[in-house]
């Protein structure tokens, strides 16, 4: 097993490479951006004297080698600056959003995971049947719609009947009632169901695709037909051998989506007025707020990293083959 | 026998097919791209006669504000009283174009680095690898409006942006399918001849990943032209362009939805998913057709099926 | 009663455009209990499809006529269903690409436990103990049940792959060119494994290669295919030195030997092809004896002595 | 027998392998090839054959040796001045359905190779002969064909027609008829054998020892990055000194069924360079191995007829 | 900047009309909590931050101020009772009401005195957002605890509007994070651990992307609220927003969208009001005369032919469904005598335009684009602020009337605040774009309107580039007459000085529509502006 930590500790040490290569560049991207980083304080009113205090303040006034080393050195310690607009620590100004991100994106990717891994492997296993035939164009079909576009119809034809919330992530007004935690359970879930159905939709569609065509893949193994020579029910063989090796391409997939759905969450968020991370830094994007961005960025750049990591421990523990 | 002998060993039986040329042959075995294959020919149509075959211009204001689809407006109107169906027809122009040339930049540009990185190997290789990673963690729609926003939008910007997210998957992708043929025996062949880098990757590789590049486009313009409506959506898109993204940004802005006037937005998502569908039929179907490894499955519901003997002397 | 018997198996594959490839014609095997028998032709003569036909592991495209009579009863007719209770049990079988027929992710023990439990012969701690047994029979230490393929080397996964055939003690083995990419060397230990193997387990087995001098040193009989059909059957010694059939001798004659003398020559021509019916013998093409006949009819099957049968014109040996 | 054509000199080849380090796939050959003769290299797989012809033709990463052409040392030559040495020195391959490109027809294939080389005039007729002398006659009714089209034998014969388009002195054969059913590998070694009577020098790379008593001149027996025996066919056949080639040969199959032998079957596994036993290479899989072969590691010497060398002490 | 929505005390209704419903007094419960619905968010609960009118609805609700617009927009007391002035103007003093603070702290003219002298203090730095509300003040002194004296260095002519603004902070909280230079103004967050409110409400829960909870406050120095609480919920779309209202989960929202105004009119189950603000669409003229290029926009008359190609109809009928009036100068009715009834809009003439055009000597071209006499298109591109609702029609509108007379012009879209930098460039010296559209938000009183286009505020609200000393001299007399009468005029005059030099053309007003449900009674108008207080004690639901 030694190979294998030592395998562990690469990718540990990959991963953290690549962290400080995107805090590095985070750095210089949104050095890149043009303009006057103060018009984001939203101070057309102040005068140039005091614009140029708080440039001082905000360490802008020094050389740019300066300013990233002490931007480094205060990222390292968890310290991501203040928003220029609410003026508050940019961590916590994040945390709010991603708290609430995180559940819905959870609940629509298990959805898609569990339904489109199923449909997916059935699909393959079904080849060319009406099963199968369903779900690729059903997989298809629901890939192929726009997401914002997917919620709106969602709100249009869905929400009523199934008497559910459109927007927000609770009853604002049920916390101020003090129902006790079940009914606020059951409000948050209820606020979940449409945003989480519609990520869980777009990827179901992603996730059937690509199950069954990894699926696929591995039934024409020829271990597969040592199996089937070996007398194994078909049940059998896609559970002990398919399955596992379909797997291995997919878990990729959906670790790195994972951090991909948070990022891409905006447009949901945006149609289902759900107060997100995809919306917070659309927000700060229009209301230039550097140091959110620069924030949000590393946040979701590092969360991708990380589900990387998390994907290619994964991969060590499903894949014998990964010792290196 | 593994899938590759398999299929190998029957090209040369059923080798007379070979004179048709291989799309059209493409075409004939996968229904799906066909019919993918004709949605796209409907739509490019429509996209270059838009403007002799729309009922009206698309800023002819023809009636009232959401008027509700009637005779001379089967799509009814929109939030300026413009006529649904014409703006689809001219909207289908720009959506496509910026489909086709977002996609093509990012094939382009993932296309040479991807090709470089592979055949070359090696630190350029690695170097590359890096920087792709990077933008490969990036998320893309939030580095998109961020660059959308800082640069402004317009039509290039975002093809050049689409691009600019894009293309690393392509370059992955063709890497990786450059790196397996650089071992093929007649590239090294070549090289034992002495043939030059860019003689061996025009003569040899090229062609080699070239249906592959294809079937990546096909999808890459699904995928942009996704892109372009999400970014529309979000109000980053060129407001000079009248794209199917921003009639979808329109209605819902201007409260189609709670003016229940679904026509306003019903359509031209629809639009959009038809002809992403489109594309996908088309390129998941090139792109499984290039996948030997799919072609055979051990595991089937159905079984070889017994009959009866031949008749001894007709086979004689 | 012969152990495995085929009588006039024919396979089709249903091709594109809805033609069909002919690619077995008609053949007929039989094994007695120890019996090994080389199966050997061209490439693309139909020996593979025969085995996978004798285990019923043919594609859906695939159509097939013929009785595979296993101890004198019938499996082929009732197609999978007759076919699975037997598979392993009674008729196992090694892949000719050894390495890929092990599954990655799952450690070699447990795929060659696998088929004992299915068959109810063993299971947990016994069927850990069989497979180790197994394991030391074909010379790898028991202890490495518990690695995976990937740790293998090709001819450690080939022996493998030979202990999870006899896991369950089957009465004919098939072997699919066990040694093909092979080294000479880990050639002749997986050879004389499976020779000791027939013989102390009282085997019935098809060895399939392309390999002449390896049929020779290691079968008792021999089947040579050409085309979908049996050029020729009989026992190794037979074969070489008294071939029937031309083709016989001119695959003898092509084959180099390491102190022979006599002149090493190519057969001219390539094999027909198997997507189009044939008229009369498949080999007259290329046959250096052809004659009248040849060109028109189908050779008739004829025996000079028990056992020793061929389909040829020509009377009075090749 | 005239000057040679190659020289290989102590070759020593290594390949990077992961952070590991070197893998010295070749680790000291020396061996010639004359015009108008066939040397085979023979032995297991990984062996470092291929490698071995690879770096002849300046293909692999040499560490140390000589190369020599015609006398001329190209060890060190760029890639422009190696060029005419290019022209002379070609290699065939073992796998006839990868070493042509599936998208080249015929003409393509055999063109290609003078369209690299710049030589403009009579193309078409060096082609012609090319085919021709490749015994695909008449070459018309292949000019036209793609790889596919074509059978295994001819798909070889095609490739070696490629290498003769530029009327090359010395030919490197990897395996070419490995991949090749029976009835046609007499065809394409028949070719060769005529190429060589003709003034080629052939180097054949083969694990069939068969086929090398049959077609070469002297055979080389390689063993884990070394050359272990050496000598004139005859002898090496006739009278193997290493315990290696004693093995080998006695289980090369023969045909004649009542022709069995004595097969002497080495244990282990095949050798892997990336894990050389210390002394003598080949000690702990020889049955005759002795205290000495764990420490010393033993060089080519003179043993038995002239000309033939082994490298064990006991030979 | 180039202010828009987010701008101090956004415009809201008055003189509003109640369009459906039954309108009939009925008996009202207390209690309860009235739960109000917003597509624009507050931006922070620190009054040295925020900017949006959301945050500034908090603050009139929850912070003290000394004086308040009643119903009819006329200035009242709020936390003062009374007041008077100097003889030279230069003097006021209020006796305030006695009140407390929400954490039960005494409410006293100290607050007042300390709030007013710290952002004068820091009226440059961290209080720069506050600090308009006492412009040209010099000293708030407290000589007792219900007596609030404010000093200025010259009689000023809009106090009393200015300090309805002049929210007072809880010394007792503030005056430990101030910190040096001030800094630690614009870092205090006043809802962390529950925010001090000395107005009828306080903070109870801050959400700037959710729920805000203002809960009463016990301690109030005027008469307590009707109900217990007021929510105030965050929305990102009108759609959202509106499905709520629907729903029930809201009593009432702040805009309805033009496009649905008449669902929600002819809804028995809701009220619409529909009124006048403050909110003018506007096409902005680059009025730096030093601008390089296109030169030919600088010309009056050539602003007043394009000016004639605005179909400001059509306007309001597609952009704003009817729900506009066609403006020509900046003010709206809901500045009463200030604005200049004088002033009419251009009328819609194509015709007139081309003929102005033709005359000044702007040929058309080949393909139909007018020419200047160099041989330059007249070809522009026009930056579109995104954040501003209806812009993308108005653009449309305006470019097919242009495009009518030979002037071509192009929509360039950017947020806001790239919008605002790029008006402004280089370096705030406006050399650069040409025309730009938006809108402005004014307040009541007139003086920060006429700012807006005054010479000292290039870099700052500045949005034209327009300097005009003569205008600069009318502004300064303005803001020092005391006299209502003798103001009016003025200020009449300044806006003839911008119509004819046309920095703006202003296009329409965007009225109000203001919708909640039946449930509600007395929601007087206007019952929302952040510019007026709500009178709380009188909103209630309906008994039955
Ligand atoms: N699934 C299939 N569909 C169509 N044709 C097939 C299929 N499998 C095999 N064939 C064809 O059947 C013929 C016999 O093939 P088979 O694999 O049995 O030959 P083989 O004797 O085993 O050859 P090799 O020595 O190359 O393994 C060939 O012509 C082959 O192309
Ligand atoms: N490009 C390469 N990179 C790293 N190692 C290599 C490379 N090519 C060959 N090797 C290693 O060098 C050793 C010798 O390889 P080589 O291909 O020369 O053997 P060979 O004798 O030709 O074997 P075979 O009979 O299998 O063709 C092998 O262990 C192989 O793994
Ligand atoms: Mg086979
Ligand atoms: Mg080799």
């Amino acid at each position: 097993m030694r190979a294998g930590w030592s395998y562990v500790g690469r990718r540990a040490l990959f991963a953290l490479i690549t962290i400080l290569v995107a805090i590095s560049l985070n750095f210089v991207l949104f050095r890149l951006a043009p303009g006057d980083r103060t018009s984001a304080l939203r101070c057309q009113g102040c005068t140039q004297e005091f614009k140029a205090q708080v440039r001082a303040e905000f360490g802008l006034d020094r050389s740019v080698p300066e300013q990233y080393l002490v931007y480094v050195k205060e990222t390292a310690t968890g310290n991501l600056g203040r928003s220029f607009v609410t003026q508050q620590p940019v961590l916590a100004e994040l945390w709010k959003p991603v708290r609430n991100t995180i559940p819905m994106v959870l609940l629509g990717t298990l959805f898609a995971i569990s339904l489109g891994l199923t449909l997916g492997v059935v699909s393959a296993w079904r080849r060319g049947t009406i099963t199968d035939r369903t779900s690729v164009w059903s997989g298809l079909l629901l890939y192929s719609l726009p997401t914002q576009w997917l919620a709106l119809m969602l709100i249009f034809y869905a929400a009523g009947p199934l008497g559910l919330p459109t927007s927000d992530i609770a009853d604002p007004y049920l916390a101020y009632e003090n129902p006790g935690w079940w009914p606020e359970l059951v409000d948050r879930l209820q606020h979940m169901v449409l945003p989480a159905a519609t990520i869980g939709l777009v990827l179901f569609g992603e996730y059937t695709l690509i199950t069954r065509s990894s699926m696929l893949e591995a039934l024409g193994e020829d271990y597969i037909l040592t199996a089937r020579a070996k007398g194994l029910s078909n049940w059998q063989i896609v559970r002990r051998h398919a399955l596992r090796n379909s797997l291995l391409p997919i878990v990729t997939l959906i670790f790195l989506s994972l951090g991909f759905i948070l990022g891409g969450a905006i447009l949901i968020e945006t149609v289902f007025n759900y107060p997100g991370i995809g919306l917070q830094l659309y927000e700060s994007v229009t209301e230039r707020d550097y140091p959110m961005l620069q924030g949000g960025f590393l946040l979701l750049t590092v969360s991708v990293i990380l589900m990387n990591f998390l994907a290619d421990l994964l991969y060590f523990r499903l894949d014998p083959r990964v010792t290196e | 026998m593994s899938p590759q002998e398999l299929a190998e060993a029957i090209i040369p039986a059923t080798a007379d097919t070979r004179r048709r040329p291989p799309v059209w042959r493409f075409l004939k075995g996968h229904p799906q791209a066909a019919i993918g294959a004709a949605i796209l020919i409907v739509f490019a149509l429509i996209a270059i006669l838009g403007p002799w075959i729309a009922p009206y211009g698309p800023r002819e204001q023809v009636g009232p504000i959401f008027g509700t689809p009637s005779n001379p407006h089967p799509l009814g109107l929109d939030d300026a009283g413009i006529d649904i169906l014409s703006l689809l027809i001219h909207g289908a122009r720009i959506t496509l174009i910026v489909g086709f040339t977002g996609a093509l930049v990012a094939v382009l540009v993932g296309g040479t680095i991807g090709i470089i990185s592979g055949y070359f190997g090696g630190r350029l290789d690695n170097l590359l690898m890096r920087v792709t990673d990077y933008f490969l963690v990036l998320p893309d729609l939030v580095l998109l409006i961020v660059v959308a926003s800082i640069w402004g939008r317009s039509l290039r910007n975002i093809i050049i942006i689409i691009g600019l997210v894009y293309w690393t998957f392509m370059a992955r992708l063709i890497r990786s399918q450059v790196k397996v043929v650089r071992e093929r025996a007649y590239v090294k062949r070549a090289q034992a001849l002495g043939a030059s880098h860019l003689r061996i990757i025009l003569r040899h590789v090229l062609p080699q990943v070239l249906p592959l590049i294809l079937a990546q486009t096909v999808l890459m313009v699904a995928l942009a032209i996704f892109l372009e409506t999400a970014i529309s959506f979000l109000g980053l898109g060129d407001p000079n362009a009248p794209s199917w993204g921003r009639m979808i940004e329109n209605g819902f802005d201007r409260s189609a939805i709670s003016y229940g006037a679904w026509w306003a937005i019903v359509p031209p998502g629809l639009a959009v998913a038809i002809v992403i569908m489109a594309f996908n039929m088309l390129g998941t179907a090139a792109e499984d057709a290039l996948n030997p490894r799919l072609k055979v499955s051990h595991l089937l519901r159905r079984h070889f099926r017994m009959r009866p003997l031949p008749d001894k002397d007709a086979a004689r | 009663m012969s152990a495995l018997a085929v009588e006039d198996l024919h396979v089709w594959f249903d091709l594109p455009g809805g033609r069909e490839l002919h690619a077995v014609q008609g053949i007929d095997l039989a094994l007695e209990p120890g019996e090994r028998l080389g199966l050997v032709g061209e490439s693309g003569c139909g020996k593979t499809t025969a085995i996978l036909a004798m285990m019923g592991l043919l594609p859906p495209s695939a159509s097939v006529a013929g009785r595979v009579l296993l101890a004198g009863g019938d499996i082929l007719a009732g197609g999978d269903r007759t076919m699975r209770p037997h598979r392993w049990t009674d008729i196992a079988m090694v892949f000719q690409g050894a390495m890929n027929a092990f599954d990655p992710v799952r450690t070699v023990g447990d795929q060659i436990a696998e088929p004992l439990e299915r068959a109810g012969l063993a299971a947990g701690r016994a069927a850990r103990t069989r497979t180790a047994e197994l394991l030391e029979l074909v010379g790898i230490s028991g202890e490495r049940q518990d690695r995976y393929p990937h740790e293998f080397s090709g001819g450690m996964r080939q022996r493998a792959a030979i202990a999870m055939a006899l896991a369950c003690e089957p009465k004919v083995l098939l072997a699919d060119e066990p040694t093909t990419a092979l080294d000479v060397m880990v050639q002749a230990q997986i050879l004389e494994l499976l020779v000791r193997l027939t013989d102390e387990l009282g085997l019935a087995m098809v060895l399939v290669t392309h390999d002449l001098p390896l049929v020779s040193q290691a079968c008792t009989h021999a089947a040579v295919m050409y085309a979908g059909r049996i050029a020729e059957t009989g026992t190794t010694r037979e074969l070489h030195h008294a071939p029937l059939h031309p083709y016989t001798r001119m695959l003898f004659e092509a084959t180099p030997d390491l102190r022979g003398t006599d002149a090493v020559r190519s057969i001219p021509g390539a094999p027909p092809r198997l997507d189009e019916p044939t008229v009369g013998c498949p080999f007259q093409p290329r046959c250096d004896r052809a004659f009248g006949p040849c060109a028109t009819t189908r050779p008739p099957r004829r025996t000079t002595e028990p056992g020793h049968l061929t389909h040829c014109h020509l009377e009075g040996g090749a | 027998m005239s000057e040679p054509l190659l020289e290989i000199e102590d070759l020593v080849v290594g390949y990077r392998q992961g952070r590991k380090g070197v893998v010295q796939a070749v680790d000291g050959v020396s061996l010639a090839v004359a015009a108008g003769a066939m040397v085979a290299l023979v032995g297991e797989s990984g062996c470092g054959k291929t490698t071995t012809a690879q770096a002849a033709m300046r293909m692999a990463p040499i560490a140390s040796g000589r190369i020599r052409y015609r006398g001329a040392d190209i060890t060190a030559l760029g890639s422009r001045a190696l060029r005419p040495i290019r022209r002379e020195l070609q290699l065939i391959f073992q796998d006839p359905y990868e070493s042509l490109d599936p998208r080249f027809r015929v003409r393509d294939t055999v063109l290609e190779p003078l369209q690299i080389h710049g030589i403009a005039d009579d193309r078409e007729g060096r082609m012609r002969r090319a085919l021709e002398r490749a015994g695909l006659t008449p070459p018309e009714l292949y000019l036209d064909r793609y790889p596919h089209e074509l059978s295994g034998g001819q798909r070889q014969r095609v490739s070696i027609a490629a290498a003769l388009a530029l009327e090359p002195t010395m030919l490197l054969a990897d395996e070419p008829v490995s991949m090749l059913d029976v009835s046609v590998r007499a065809g394409i070694l028949g070719l060769l054998d005529d190429l060589r009577r003709d003034g080629l020098g052939v180097l054949m790379i083969t694990h069939d020892l068969s086929t090398a008593a049959r077609y070469a001149d002297r055979i080389c027996v390689m063993y884990l990055g070394r050359i272990v025996e050496e000598g004139p066919t005859a002898e090496v056949i006739g009278d193997p000194r290493h315990p290696y080639t004693q093995a080998l040969l006695s289980v090369v199959p023969r045909p004649d069924p009542d022709d069995a032998g004595e097969p002497r079957i080495l244990r282990g596994e095949t050798p892997n360079p990336a894990d050389v036993p210390t002394g003598c290479r080949f000690h702990p899989r020889c049955p005759v191995a002795q205290d000495r072969c764990r420490t010393d590691d033993p060089v080519l010497a003179p043993a038995g007829a002239a000309g033939h060398r082994a490298a064990c002490p006991y030979a | 900047g180039g202010g828009e929505s987010t701008t101090p005390g956004q415009g809201g209704g008055d003189a509003s009309t109640a369009v459906g419903g039954e309108t009939a007094a009925a008996a009202i419960k207390p209690g309860g909590i009235f739960r109000l619905g917003t597509t624009s968010g507050p931006d922070s609960p620190n009054p040295f931050v925020a900017f949006s009118a959301t945050s500034y609805i908090f603050f009139t609700n929850t912070y003290p101020a000394l004086v308040k617009y009643d119903e009819e927009f006329q200035i009242v007391g709020d936390w003062a009772e009374s007041w008077e002035t100097s003889e030279d103007g230069k003097v006021w003093t209020f006796t305030v009401k006695p009140g407390e603070w929400s954490d039960g702290t005494p409410l006293t003219a100290e607050d007042a005195a300390f709030t007013g002298n710290l952002i004068i203090k820091y009226a440059d730095g961290p209080a720069g957002v506050l600090a308009p509300y006492l412009t040209h003040a010099t000293s708030v002194e407290a000589p007792d605890d219900t007596t609030v004296v404010i000093t200025y260095e010259k009689a000023v002519a809009n106090v009393l509007p200015q300090l309805q603004q002049f929210f007072i902070l809880p010394q007792h909280i503030l005056e430990p994070l101030v910190g040096d230079k001030g800094k630690g103004l614009k870092k205090w967050d006043p809802t962390k651990g529950g925010q001090v409110g000395g107005g009828s409400f306080f903070i109870k829960e801050y959400d700037d992307k959710g729920t805000t909870i203002l809960e009463r406050n016990p301690g109030y120095y005027g008469t307590a609220p009707l109900v217990d609480a007021v929510g105030v919920t965050v929305y990102q779309n009108s759609d959202a927003m509106l499905a709520a209202l629907d729903g029930g989960q809201l009593d009432s929202v702040d805009t309805v969208p033009p496009t649905l105004a008449e669902q929600y009119a002819s809804n028995p189950k809701f009220q619409l009001q529909v009124g006048d603000s403050t909110f003018v669409y506007d096409i902005g003229f680059n009025s730096n005369p030093d601008k390089p290029e296109n030169k030919e926009l600088l010309d009056p008359k050539v602003r007043e032919a394009l000016a004639m190609g605005i179909d400001r109809q059509k306007i309001i009928d597609v952009v704003l469904n009817g729900y506009g009036t066609p403006a020509a100068t900046m003010f709206t009715p809901l500045s009463g005598e200030y604005l200049n009834t004088d002033i009419q809009p251009e009328p819609f003439d194509i015709a007139g335009g081309n003929a102005i055009l033709d005359e000044l000597g702007y040929a058309k071209g080949a393909d139909g684009t007018r020419q200047t006499p160099d041989g330059e298109p007249m070809e522009y591109e026009v930056i579109l602020p995104e954040s501003v609702e209806g812009i993308d029609r108005l653009f449309e509108i305006v470019q097919d009337g242009w495009g009518q007379m030979g002037v071509k012009v192009t929509a360039n879209k950017m947020d806001s605040t790239a919008a605002f930098e790029a008006i402004g460039a280089p370096e705030w010296k406006y050399l650069d774009f040409d025309i730009m559209m938006w809108d402005w938000v004014g307040y009541i009183d007139p003086d920060f309107m006429l700012s807006v286009v005054t010479c000292d505020q290039y870099g700052s609200w500045s949005d034209t580039g327009y300097c005009n000393p003569a205008y600069d001299e009318l502004y300064l007399k303005q803001g020092v007459t005391l006299d209502p009468a003798a103001r009016k005029d003025i200020v009449w005059e300044m806006q003839q000085i911008l119509y004819d030099d046309k920095p703006y053309i202003q296009v329409a007003q965007k009225q109000s529509i203001v919708a909640y449900t039946d449930q509600w009674t007395n929601l007087t108008d206007p019952f929302l502006a952040g510019l007026t207080k709500i009178p709380w004690e009188v909103i209630g639901q309906k008994a039955s």
